[in-house]
């Protein structure tokens, strides 16, 4: 089961980048970049994931040999990625809407000025 | 141990003022120029100016006024002809005359390659500072001019290092005294078979670098109103004139140094610097007999030529002496 | 002794700016023979310069018009010292068949200081040189004045 | 804890760091007064965040002596969680003399930058976010080069390009500077996701963060996912040092930035992405010593140092001009780096250092002349230099630096890479590395030509009338030039000290890797390698100078005797005709050769080249993520064929 996992999170990231490269328009660009960080995300907590795993919080004491858990770590990886996607759209949106006011249009073959 | 100080000290001045330095530089560059002009005269059946007209020409620009026009920018434009200059000594001083090279163990080749960049940079840089148009349209010829040699210039260097370290069993020698002292030991490098198209590509080269026909295109005096130099009067042109004079010189002597090289009988002591002389005064006329028989190119066309057939004749250089022939 | 030299020099390496003020290119086309292998000025140290900062003698030929007056004045002021002026034909010197034309302001010599005036519709090359040799002489004089 | 303790020299990477990341924080609560009442706003500000970069720099010299002298490591877990069953837990910050040398580089710049700033800013509004974001980069930058962590120089990627892309786009109404930023925000995300994926990727093979135990994990265990990782790693480091192919977001965000953010996204930035680089190739996956990735490396950058400079050639802006230079020189250092020889390395390194200092000094000259003229247009520039004389001379040390005129900085570091490039294609018998040599030799000239273009017509040349009332920048902005000139100067005529202080020791710990495992705490059986540093040539920049000196104090002597400097000049307001410009006898007019055409000879012969390049860097952002993906997915391939 867990390969679905895998591949799911490794097509959100083509997904993305399919998105960012044949979209025209700065809005989808910006959500092909949130895609591609959610696969990115599927992809941490898939990998910290074990069957059958409980959540890794535990007193002192409490811990034995036959405690089963999910590996904490690619949790709090996960945690630190969502909110640096988080940060990314938020300014990534702020741009479009900068580049909307003084460029007037949403398509990013218009915004070119800076070429060559 | 001080007075031993004081005369080694006396010696380098020596060196630097008088031989291979200014004295020096500045009597042959001029004589070589002098010999230049005559022979171009009389190739083109004139009589031609006296073998001293340069030293008349520099002197009388010493005692001309120099105006320095209001657009330049004074110091830079003032500067560059002197700090040009005494670039172009110093090289001239790490340049082995037949295995005698007054500083040597300084700089190498690719250091060599790099101080002949000063000079041109110099001209350059005043000529912008002048201001005028003429000399802005000079200055990009000139620079292309100078990228035109460069690619040749590098593939012919490289070729020279690589067959002299590999005859020297070290692989690379980069090192200008042991290059002439490897000639003085084993005969000169034109000797060898991949040294012949370098010593040709370089022997085109030098026209180049000069600024001598069909490649001066930076000076054209009767399209550009003498280009780089269309602002400057005086004796900052006289240090432009005896820079060119000593280029001549320079390039000329190292291109005997580096293919040239020991060639001697070994019967009278000075019998190698002779023959050295005689090299650089030959290449010196071979430059004068490419300037009477050809006409001035346009820039694209010394670009191309430089980067197709003289780099690739050195480029035909540099894969034999990789190969060891 | 330097001085000496240096005016020895200054005549022994006259070179020409040559200014054409609406000239018919008669002068200019006996001006550039000169230089010919015929009679070759170059073995006498001249040179035809480009730019006027680097002339001795400047050669002013034709009319003067109306329209090149300035340029030609402005031109002549760029040389610098010590500068020789010598007008070549009769048209500088007095205007020739053009002579009353509204639009011709020769001579020259009532603008600048003329030195030399060689005469002649065009002059002969001879002329030429011999009244170059009298610039170079004067040349000299003024470098020794300077 | 006991001061004793508290000035331990162990923990000042972890000081170096916070205080930039303070300084952030203090700035923006400093920013709670209503900014109206002052006189100078910014300036509470900027003096904060010049302290804070100021005692950052000096924490890190102060590691010069232990770290690169006597060649220690410091290994420091935070909160003194160290390693727990043979694995590293915590987190942790390790410091070899590579850290040490680009966290030097780094500070330098950013310190500079902080002393220019204060008088650049002062036209703009917003300035204490300017700060705030400013000191965020600089911090986010040193975490990534004195981490220990791989997560970490993940968490500090994201940080700098965030406070990066925030600052080029911080001058909203310079023409493109969103545009740029949003550029730069896109490829830039997908450089992180890159390295985010590697990281995870690798994280799900052994376990763990730490780049020491990392390094003594994976050699001789690469499989399919590890290359893939590794591919994913290159890739995002990649995007951080701008080289091929991402280096069109380079020229656009150095452009469009303010001057010192400029200086920071070239000097430091790229330098940050060819840390990662040295560290994934030479440590983690210790994949340098095969000849497929030497070539990657080599290839690429002489590719970068190629393509860029000829980019260079076209443009028509100073600041993009810049850019497209600053990729070049970074393609030197990729290149030397690539050789793989301690020579070689060494060389890369001192060349990154040379190219902090002289392209900061470029980036701060092109701001000066932004701050005064308001534009960097070369086709509209000229003749600053009567203007602003002390910014031309020290614009000028620059320009020789970077083309690598004798005696400046470029020269010896450009002149090792040849050395070591041919000495590597004569060791290994490879024509391949030769090219190198001559390629790296012809851009050196064109790099020269295009400052030549530069200095013709933003300083040389005539005055625009428009900007005759144009004056000096302000003396705190000269001073921050100052600095970095004379450091130019100095690392360029002293190439034995710099090499033998600062770049041969990061050269050893580059080769020694073992060290760099055992040092922190893990096993390792890398043996110590032999290095040499021996050079065939012979370049002896002081005595040259001295000769240089002794020749033109002669001539002078001549020439002050000869009354040289005895000139005619004009005198008074009026320009007398003598004076003016010889142009064959018309009124003297504005001309000037323009900057756009000036090597027409050079470029109608590659008018090809030149339209192909123009067309395929089209500014449209959806191909510059095409080109990312494609290097990707060529980078994935390769690393699966070769490794």
């Amino acid at each position: 089961m867990i390969q679905f996992n895998y591949i799911a999170a490794f097509f959100l990231i083509v997904l993305g980048f399919y998105t960012i490269v044949t979209k025209y328009n700065l809005v989808k660009t910006v959500i092909g970049m949130s895609v591609m960080d959610y696969g990115v995300n599927l992809l941490i907590i898939t990998i910290g994931y074990t069957p059958g795993g409980t959540a890794p919080i535990f007193t002192a004491g409490e811990l034995t040999q036959a405690s089963y858990f999910v590996d904490p770590i690619p949790q709090a990886l996960t945690l630190t990625s969502i909110v640096i996607g988080a940060c990314v759209t938020a300014m990534s949106m702020s741009l479009v809407i900068r580049l909307h006011e003084s460029y007037g249009t949403l398509d990013t073959r218009e915004i070119r000025r800076l070429r060559g | 141990m001080t007075a031993n100080i004081f005369l080694n000290g006396l010696q380098y001045l020596g060196y630097i003022l008088i031989f291979p330095g200014f004295l020096f530089c500045f009597v042959c560059g001029m004589l070589l120029t002098g010999i230049d002009r005559k022979l171009v005269a009389r190739m083109q059946k004139r009589v031609g100016p006296p073998i001293l007209q340069p030293f008349y020409d520099f002197f009388k620009l010493c005692g001309k006024e120099t105006i320095v026009p209001a657009a330049a920018s004074r110091t830079t434009f003032l500067m560059a002809p002197l700090v040009g200059l005494a670039a172009l000594v110093v090289i001239q001083l790490f340049i082995p005359i037949h295995g005698f090279s007054a500083f040597s163990g300084m700089a190498d080749i690719i250091v060599i390659l790099y101080l002949l960049l000063i000079p041109a940079l110099a001209a350059i840089l005043g000529a912008a500072a002048s201001g005028s148009p003429y000399a802005g349209v000079g200055l990009s010829r000139e620079m292309v001019t100078i990228i035109s040699c460069e690619l040749p210039l590098v593939l012919i260097l490289l070729a020279v290092a690589k067959t002299v370290g590999n005859a020297m069993g070290t692989g690379l020698c980069f090192s200008m005294s042991d290059i002439a002292d490897y000639q003085v030991q084993h005969g000169s490098l034109i000797t060898r078979l991949s040294m012949i198209p370098a010593a040709i590509a370089f022997a085109m080269v030098i026209p180049g670098e000069t600024g001598s026909h069909p490649f001066d295109t930076a000076e054209a005096e009767t399209e550009i109103c003498e280009g780089m130099h269309a602002e400057y009067s005086g004796a900052p042109l006289a240090a432009f004139k005896l820079s060119h004079a000593i280029k001549v010189l320079t390039l000329t002597s190292l291109f005997v140094a580096l293919f040239f090289g020991g060639i001697g009988t070994g019967l009278v002591a000075l019998d190698g610097v002779i023959v050295f002389a005689l090299c650089v005064i030959a290449t010196a006329l071979f430059i004068s007999f490419v300037h009477a028989v050809t006409a001035r190119l346009k820039i694209e066309q010394v670009f191309k030529y430089y980067w197709t057939v003289v780099s690739g004749l050195a480029l035909v250089s540099l894969v034999l002496a990789w190969y060891g022939m | 002794m330097f001085q000496k030299l240096i005016a020895e020099s200054t005549a022994k390496s006259p070179w020409l700016f040559h200014i054409n003020s609406g000239s018919c290119n008669g002068c200019d086309i006996e001006l550039v023979a000169i230089l010919t292998p015929r009679y070759d000025v170059e073995r006498l140290g001249f040179k035809l310069a480009g730019s006027p900062r680097q002339a001795d003698i400047v050669v002013v030929t034709g009319p003067v018009t109306k329209q090149s007056l300035n340029r030609v004045l402005s031109t002549i002021s760029q040389v610098p010292e010590p500068r020789c002026i010598v007008t070549m034909g009769s048209c500088p010197q007095s205007g020739n068949v053009f002579k009353g034309s509204y639009s011709v302001c020769a001579p020259l010599s009532q603008y600048v200081h003329v030195d030399v005036d060689i005469a002649g519709c065009a002059p002969k090359p001879e002329a030429i040189i011999d009244g170059l040799a009298k610039a170079t002489k004067i040349l000299k004089e003024k470098r020794g004045r300077m | 804890m006991n001061l004793a303790n508290m000035t331990d020299y162990h923990h000042f990477p972890i000081y170096a760091i916070m205080v930039l990341f303070l300084g952030a924080f203090v700035v923006s609560v400093a920013g709670a007064k209503p900014s109206g009442n002052l006189k100078n706003p910014a300036g509470a500000r900027a003096w904060i965040a010049l302290c804070a970069t100021g005692l950052s720099l000096f924490f890190l010299v102060m590691l010069i002596k232990p770290v690169m002298l006597e060649g220690e490591i410091i290994a420091y877990w935070m909160g003194s969680r160290a390693i727990a069953g043979g694995y590293a837990i915590g987190i942790a910050l390790e410091v070899d003399a590579l850290s040490l040398f680009f966290a030097l580089l780094i500070a330098t710049a950013v310190f500079v930058s902080a002393i220019y700033s204060i008088r650049y800013m002062v036209h703009d509004d917003c300035v204490p976010q300017y700060y705030v974001l400013y000191c965020l980069l600089a911090g986010g930058v040193l975490g990534l080069v004195l981490s220990g962590d791989i997560f970490n120089m993940f968490v500090m990627v994201e940080i700098l390009t965030f406070a990066a892309v925030a600052l080029t786009a911080f001058r909203t109404k310079v023409y493109g500077a969103l545009e740029a930023a949003f550029k730069y925000l896109v490829v830039g995300c997908m450089g992180s996701t890159a390295i985010l994926t590697g990281t995870i990727m690798l994280y799900a093979q052994y376990h763990t963060l730490n780049l020491a135990q990392l390094a003594s994990l994976i050699p001789g265990t690469l499989n399919n996912a590890t290359k893939l990782a590794f591919a994913f790693l290159y890739i995002g480091f990649s995007t951080k040092a701008f080289i091929v192919p991402f280096h069109p977001l380079a020229a656009d965000a150095h452009g469009a930035a303010p001057a010192s953010i400029s200086v920071l996204i070239s000097g430091v930035l790229t330098k940050s992405g060819i840390y990662g680089i040295i560290r994934l190739t030479y440590f983690l996956f210790q994949t340098m010593n095969l000849g497929s990735m030497q070539f990657m490396l080599v290839f690429i950058g002489s590719v970068s140092m190629f393509v860029c400079v000829t980019m260079a050639l076209a443009q028509h802006d100073f600041k993009r001009l810049l850019a497209y230079h600053s990729i070049s020189q970074i393609g030197y250092v990729l290149a030397a780096v690539g050789l793989s020889t301690s020579l070689g390395i060494s060389a890369g390194l001192y060349h990154a250092m040379n190219h902090t200092l002289f392209k900061g000094l470029l980036f701060l000259a092109a701001g000066a002349v932004l701050h005064e003229t308001g534009t960097t247009d070369l086709g509209k520039l000229g003749g600053l230099s009567k203007k602003m004389p002390h910014t031309t001379a020290l614009f000028l040390i620059g320009a020789f630096s970077i083309s690598g005129v004798p005696p400046f900085n470029g020269f010896a570091s450009k002149w090792m890479i040849y050395q070591a490039s041919y000495q590597k294609a004569v060791e290994t018998n490879n024509i391949g590395f030769l090219a190198v040599t001559i390629i790296a030799l012809v851009t050196s000239t064109l790099t020269l030509a295009s400052f030549v273009k530069v200095s013709q017509s933003v300083f040389f040349g005539q005055l625009p009338r428009e900007y005759e009332n144009v004056k000096e920048v302000p003396f705190g902005m000269r001073l921050a030039m100052g600095i970095l000139a004379v450091l130019c100067i100095l690392t360029g005529i002293f190439p034995n000290t710099v090499t033998g202080v600062l770049t041969q020791p990061a050269a050893k710990a580059v080769a020694d890797v073992g060290e760099y495992i055992t040092a922190m705490g893990f096993k390792s059986n890398l043996p110590v390698p032999e290095v040499s540093f021996v050079q065939v040539g012979v370049w002896e920049p002081i005595n040259w100078l001295l000769i240089l000196c002794i020749a033109l104090l002669a001539l002078t002597i001549v020439a002050v005797a000869g009354k040289y400097d005895r000139v005619s000049e004009n005198e008074g307001e009026q320009v007398e005709t003598k004076y003016q410009l010889f142009y064959g006898g018309e009124k003297n007019v504005y001309s000037q050769v323009g900057g756009g055409d000036l090597f027409w000879g050079f470029k109608h012969n590659w008018r090809h080249y030149f339209d192909f390049m123009h067309d395929l860097h089209s500014g449209i952002v959806n191909d510059y993520a095409l080109w990312a993906v494609v290097a990707l997915a060529l980078a994935i391939v390769y690393m699966m064929i070769v490794l």
